[in-house]
């Protein structure tokens, strides 16, 4: 288990880095956290001709305010350092409700942000935040940019609209509005483990603790992060009650999801849990809202 | 691995039938396909090269079209093999005619995987395919779109 | 000798302080000069006829070397030898010799079986040739299923052979179909032991270096079994066994797995090393490890037990299918020692067992630490469990009306084992054993207070108790050799190899009490055969009490030598004459001290005469052999709490008592007792190598394989001692052995409890590995 | 794809160190076959079993999943930082008393995991340090005698404070 050969850049600017990836077009690979990649590269089910290392380009990594209350995330920025934010526990504490999930804590310090959610793992945890949370996703090429939302990012399992000459840059998360809850959930069979099943929900609440606004989303129900339209559809509006979120559950799970029989669990049971997992994330979403 | 679902064309069955016997066509519909060279009436000659996420995996092999029932039914049979391991899959593929030029593709299959892929890649294996199969019948949908329009 | 200054005592590990420092060195750390690497390119095929194999392209890659495949060893290639043969004691059994070859040559039979071997400068670059290697192949169907490969003959793991049958053994006590007929309840069922790893942190790990001048083949091995290899390796090339000196560094863990040899590192690389004159080094990889290193467990039976009305035993029968692989090097270790342990806790009086051992398109099934007797223990647990819902009494109850008395001991089963001779439970209070754990864990009150009050608050807890018995010390023998060196430190060599078990500490803990000297100064050396050559292996529960009883007696020659050697120097009778720290002296006159180095010197002399008989030296070899195995025993208890929506189980409370005999340091026996639990606690609920029908294993990595982890482990874990003094002394010191115990109870005590938690009529769990998912597919079937 | 050669220069354990390295040689097999320092283990190479945990920068990362060449210019520490033989570091003390070792294979990972969880985490309670541990596999333990060497080992860094 040693890794193939690879040409290798190591830009230590962000135009470096595009201007690279420009020249390298189909055979460039950006290399951020690794934590993914090399494992793969040392199984040699990955064999990128050449990796462009974003790990000296400081100017990727970092957690700034944006003028409405939101915070924009650099798409090198550590996951242990968003984690352990005070900002992002302060605005988004969903984010480190689900970081200590992701694998195990050495993973975490080297792993990055944004390429975990380029990574597209249809068991990851962010890639499914970033839908759920429809961060706002800037991929850089040389000499553009384009901004995409998060719901439209991911495409297919490990695949998102990012072209090989492109780079995610940088993730915008918009602040929430008063009276919002979340709650992220999982089934796995270890801690660190691959989620056989997880649900996560951010919700708001109007005045008279009716469902204003409501975005859950399933994972590693399907080959890409599920977002519900089907929640929206039953809760807003509505006063969340335990028979309206059980329903929204049932509804979600017999129509929305398609779960996999895998080595670790059959489809049905992954079924079956995230029905209990949907109840559980709405649940205390709705809860913490108040 | 067991494969099995449906797919809905809308052109009428030999439409749907003829572009599946015509190399050109399958060969621009999968994904990641460098090469597709025709040996013989049944077999053709593939390199592909498979590459989702941080998977890239070459692979080289055959397609052979047997059982050849115009323009009812068709068995595909692939074999390939690279350095990531060997896929060898039987496809059963049906079309009916559910009239109003629309054309039902009925498939079921069974694929062979092998080496590191089937070792280590079981994860993402499943879903992989699946997304695989969804490319083929978008871009199929498409090819079909403008030969029928075309003709 | 059951206490000294430092036997019985829970002495800190002498080895530690290297090991925590880095300052040890394990297979990888050994680096030759010259040295060259190898890699195995493996077949990803599992049953298939080699049609070609070119490797020329790839031999033109800068730093490749050289590749060889089966040809290129012409008359060296051979199957390898029957490391276990068959026992023949048993009457009418069938065994099928197939064993491991070295290389693939015609057939495939597994997949991760070695079809080329690359030698280049670097690992990187050796596994770069892989790529340039053209394999050409016909596939064939693969035998995966074993009830269905033993019927099925129209697919053959070996061509020319009838069936896929690898033994057929039949033993039995008294009569099962007698039995039957008198029984009032009868109860069957189809159980599955699945197929898990040893999963040593260090993978396997092999280096081979030639030296032309000297005619010496050295050889450094992570192995169980360094004296096998030696021997082998010797063998194959025509070398006088004092031409091949094989080291052990030190080891990763071994489980088990690593006792398995003439694979192909331990015969190729020699031969390799010995053609290109350059030291070969090979340290396999984890995704190797799981294709090609040996694994175990993957049984089913079909078991049957019938009982009378009050839950009294009238007899068992079983019969049960077990996957050897593709070859059967190493005999029928595993499904015999599945057979003893099957009744081994119980009154049985007539029992049935039937093994039915099947070639497969997989990799070769060695013990590994558990090694038959967890299956066995799973298939007679399970069944009473069964058998006391059938007869609506407490799974608590059939075990004390059937449990083995004390007093019932020592006691000839009748069923031969993987010693081939008969099992002799020699010792233990088997009932005994289960009373004190029914009592640690306070079982009635979780009956009457815990279960019922957590049921009302909607929570799901149940309990599960098991009894076992862990075989452990089989023969055939080891031994060692002491020296006291001039300058007093002593020296026991042992070709036992070691592999974290605290060898170093536990058998100088026993020397340096009969010799009287400090701990520190007694030097350990595991595995070096320049240093000891006799011997069998690391396996079976039995290094501390084969070799430590070896050391004991060796230490007492050594001891008597000091006595007579110093008698004469200091011109007194033997009994006036005491040991004092570190040297002798007469009794009384500690100014007449001699210190051990200079009477070692003096044993020694350069000049003058010898009296005959006399050896030199302050030096005593001795070996034990006992005349069968001895048999611990112990009992678990577990509670479990389960989240009902989710199914996932939690470990709340597990207490184990065990009886290993006399135990030499109780914080070892401890260790030895936790780790084992947790494998037990992998075994079931979270580790499992699967097999698809085409023989490929999709599990080859730490994503797939689950290991347990910290948080997988029992919130509260007690271990209590449970020694029963007994009559029959199989062994000098008493000394059972421990290394498996923990491993064997965790699966059927598990099982029991989360059944219990459920209380579901119908909700039966009939296998060892047990996922969330798993449980609800059960419920599922219950609930239909 | 190029044969080229990376200069690279890194500190571990405080020495500082010229190499030239091929861009994909594994920071593990750097530490351990070019550097000599064998005290870091390689138990999976893909970053699941922890054995190769090294600090990286004062983070515990996996030496497996990053190659020697993104270490240019980074301080590095391994197993041979912390005590010797003679004079173990106080959480090296509490794995021996405790006997949370037995082949000793995982250890280092679970000491350059463990050093600056400590310092971060004073007084970790045993379902803390379960969690802490949980990217380290031990297969000879159980795990039970590390938890307790911890708790040990924090009461008595507390008390050298």
């Amino acid at each position: 288990m040693k890794p193939a050969k690879f040409d290798y850049y190591a830009p230590s600017s962000l135009d470096e880095a595009l201007d690279k990836l420009a020249e390298l077009g189909y055979d460039g690979k950006v290399l951020a956290g690794g934590q993914s990649l090399v494992a793969a590269m040392n199984f040699r089910m990955a064999r990128p001709t050449a990796l462009v290392d974003l790990n000296n380009v400081p100017e990727l990594s970092y957690i700034k305010p944006t003028e409405d209350g939101g915070l924009a995330i650099g798409t090198m920025t550590r996951v242990f350092t968003v984690e352990n934010n005070a900002e992002v526990a302060k605005r988004f504490p969903l984010l480190v409700e689900v970081a200590k999930y992701i694998a195990h804590p050495q993973i975490r310090r080297r792993g990055t942000f944004g390429g975990a959610i380029a990574h597209a793992d249809p068991a990851g945890q962010l890639p499914s935040i970033a839908v759920l949370m429809n961060m706002k996703a800037l991929i850089r090429r040389k000499g553009e940019e384009r901004w995409v939302d998060g719901q439209d990012l991911i495409i297919g399992p490990f695949m998102t609209v990012i072209e090989p000459d492109e780079m995610l840059a940088e993730l915008v998360l918009n602040a929430w509005p008063a009276r919002t809850g979340y709650k992220y959930v999982q089934v796995s069979r270890q801690s660190g483990g691959y989620a056989q099943s997880a649900v996560a929900s951010i919700v708001t609440l109007d005045e008279n603790d009716k469902c204003k606004d409501v975005r859950m989303v399933l994972m590693s129900v399907g080959e890409v992060p599920i977002l519900s339209q089907k929640a929206g559809e039953i809760l807003i509006g509505n006063t969340p009650t335990r028979e309206v979120i059980a329903e929204v559950a049932e509804v979600v799970t017999s129509e929305e999801i398609d779960p996999a029989t895998d080595l670790h669990a059959t489809a049905d049971y992954r079924r079956s849990i995230t029905r209990v997992l949907a109840v559980r994330s709405l649940t205390e979403a709705f809860e913490r809202a108040k | 691995m067991k494969v099995e679902g449906d797919h809905l064309f809308k052109a009428p069955r030999e439409v749907v039938f003829e572009m599946f016997n015509d190399p050109d066509a399958l060969g621009a519909a999968v994904p990641g396909m460098q090469k597709m060279v025709k040996i013989d009436e049944s077999h053709y000659e593939a390199v592909l090269g498979i590459r989702v996420g941080p998977v890239s995996a070459n692979f080289s092999g055959t397609l052979a079209l047997t059982d050849v029932v115009p323009p009812e039914s068709v068995t595909l049979i692939v074999e390939g093999k690279g350095g990531a391991g060997f896929v060898k899959g039987v496809g059963y593929v049906k079309f009916e005619d559910l009239g109003d030029q629309t054309t039902l593709l009925k498939y079921t299959g069974e694929a062979n995987i092998g080496g590191t892929l089937a070792s280590v890649g079981q994860r993402m294996i499943d879903s992989v395919a699946k997304s695989m199969f969804k490319t083929v019948f978008e871009k199929l949908d498409k090819i079909l779109e403008e030969r029928w329009q075309k003709s | 000798m059951t206490t000294g200054k430092y036997f019985g005592k829970s002495v800190l590990r002498l080895e530690d302080k290297n090991m925590l420092t880095g300052n040890v060195k394990y297979m990888d750390d050994i680096e030759i000069p010259g040295q060259l690497h190898a890699a195995f390119l493996r077949s990803d095929y599992a049953h298939a006829r080699i049609l070609k194999i070119d490797v020329s392209e790839a031999l033109k890659r800068p730093g490749v070397v050289a590749i060889y495949t089966a040809e290129d060893f012409g008359d060296f290639w051979k199957p390898g030898p029957l490391l276990v043969p068959p026992p023949t004691a048993i009457d009418g059994s069938q065994f099928n010799a197939r064993t491991l070859v070295p290389i693939a040559k015609d057939k495939i039979r597994y997949s991760g079986e070695v079809l080329a071997v690359v030698i280049a400068e670097s690992r990187y670059i050796a596994e770069d040739a892989f790529d340039d290697i053209i394999i050409d192949v016909d596939p064939l169907p693969a035998v995966v299923d074993l009830e269905k490969a033993w019927e099925d003959t129209s697919v053959l793991v070996h061509d020319d052979l009838p069936s896929n049958m690898a033994a057929l053994v039949k033993q039995e006590v008294g009569s099962y179909e007698e039995a039957k007929k008198k029984a009032d309840v009868v109860v069957s069922r189809r159980m599955l032991i699945e197929h898990v790893a040893g999963a040593a942190m260090e993978n396997r790990g092999f280096i081979a270096s030639w030296d032309d001048q000297n005619q010496v083949m050295t050889i450094w091995a992570n192995t169980q079994s360094p004296l096998t290899i030696r021997g082998s390796v010797a063998r194959a090339l025509n070398l006088a066994e004092s031409q091949v000196h094989v080291i052990t560094p030190f080891i990763g863990g071994g489980f088990g797995p690593k006792v398995m040899t003439s694979l192909s590192d331990d015969v190729l690389l020699p031969w390799i090393s010995l053609k290109l004159k350059r030291p070969i080094k090979w340290m396999e990889d984890r995704r190797e490890n799981f294709l090609a290193t040996t694994s175990e467990r993957d049984q089913v039976h079909h078991c049957e037990i019938v009982l009378k009305k009050d839950g009294t035993i009238l007899g068992f029968k079983d019969v049960f299918y077990h996957n050897t692989g593709a070859y059967d090097s190493y005999g029928m270790t595993v499904p015999l020692n599945t057979q003893t342990h099957t009744i081994s806790n119980y009154r049985v009086p007539n029992f049935y067992s039937e093994i039915r051992m099947v070639f497969t398109n997989q990799m070769v099934v060695t013990p590994v630490r558990g090694a038959g007797r967890s299956e066995g223990v799973f298939a007679m647990e399970r069944m009473l469990d069964f058998a006391a819902k059938e007869l609506g009494i407490s799974p608590v109850e059939i075990r004390l009306k059937n449990l083995l008395k004390a007093e019932e001991l020592p006691l000839n089963t009748g069923v031969i084992g993987q010693d081939f001779v008969v099992n002799i439970l020699d010792s233990g209070d088997y009932l005994g054993n289960y009373q004190k754990c029914l009592a640690e864990i306070d079982y009635d009150k979780f009956r009457k207070e815990i279960q019922p009050k957590a049921r009302a608050e909607g929570k799901r807890m149940g309990i599960g108790m098991v009894a076992f018995t862990e075989g452990t010390a089989v023969g055939p023998y080891e031994g060692c050799k002491i020296t006291v060196s001039t300058s007093g430190k002593v020296t026991m060599a042992t070709g036992y190899s070691t592999q974290g078990q605290a060898h170093y500490t536990v058998f100088a803990q026993i020397i340096a009490d009969q010799l009287n000297v400090k701990i520190e100064d007694v030097r350990v050396v595991t595995g070096d055969t320049n240093l000891f050559a006799w011997g069998a292996g690391t396996f079976a529960s039995r290094g501390a009490a084969l070799v430590g009883a070896a050391a004991y007696l060796a230490a007492q020659k050594v001891r008597a030598k000091i006595f007579s050697t110093a008698s004469k120097k200091l011109e007194v009778p033997e009994e006036e004459i005491e040991l004092c720290e570190g040297s002798v002296c007469v009794k009384g006159q500690p100014e007449t001290s001699i210190p051990l180095g200079m009477l070692a010197s003096l044993a020694n002399p350069m000049r003058g005469v010898v009296e005959p008989g006399v050896e030199p030296g302050l030096e005593a070899t001795a070996y034990y052999g006992p005349p069968h195995g001895s048999t611990g025993s112990g009992a678990m208890g577990v509670i479990v709490s389960i989240d009902e929506e989710t199914n996932k189980p939690t470990i709340e409370r597990m207490v184990m008592v065990d009886d290993c005999g006399t135990v030499i340091n109780p914080l070892v026996v401890e260790g030895q007792l936790q780790g084992g639990i947790s494998m037990g606690i992998g075994n079931t609920l979270y580790e499992r190598l699967v097999y698809d029908e085409n023989g490929q294993l999709l599990t080859a990595s730490f994503m797939d394989y689950l290991m347990p982890l910290a948080t997988d482990m029992p919130e509260k874990l007690e271990i209590i001692h449970n020694h029963a003094e007994s009559s029959l002394k199989v062994n000098p010191l008493g000394i059972k052995g421990v290394g498996e115990a923990g491993a064997i109870p965790p699966g059927p005590a598990i099982v029991q409890a989360i059944e219990d938690a459920f209380g579901v009529a119908g909700f039966e769990i009939l296998e060892t590995n047990l996922s969330p998912s798993q449980i609800y597919e059960y419920l599922k079937k219950a609930a239909k | 794809m190029s044969e080229k050669l990376f200069p690279i220069t890194v500190t571990v354990n405080g020495e500082e160190y010229h190499r030239e390295v091929e861009a994909r040689l594994l920071l593990s097999d750097f530490l351990r076959h070019d550097l000599g320092l064998l005290g870091t283990h390689v138990g999976c190479e893909h970053g699941i079993c922890g054995a190769c945990t090294i600090i990286f920068d004062g983070e515990p990362i996996r030496s497996c999943l990053i190659f020697a060449v993104q270490a240019n210019g980074h301080d590095i520490r391994t197993v041979e930082s912390l005590g010797t033989p003679e004079n173990l570091h106080p959480l090296q003390q509490s794995f021996h008393e405790k006997h949370a070792l037995q082949c000793g294979f995982c250890t280092p990972g679970f000491l350059m995991t463990l050093v600056p969880y400590l310092e971060e985490h004073p007084n970790p309670s045993r379902e803390e340090i379960r969690e802490a541990i949980d990217g380290n596999i031990c297969r000879c333990t159980g795990y039970e005698k590390i938890v307790e060497a911890v708790q040990d080992a924090a009461e008595k860094l507390s008390q050298k404070k």
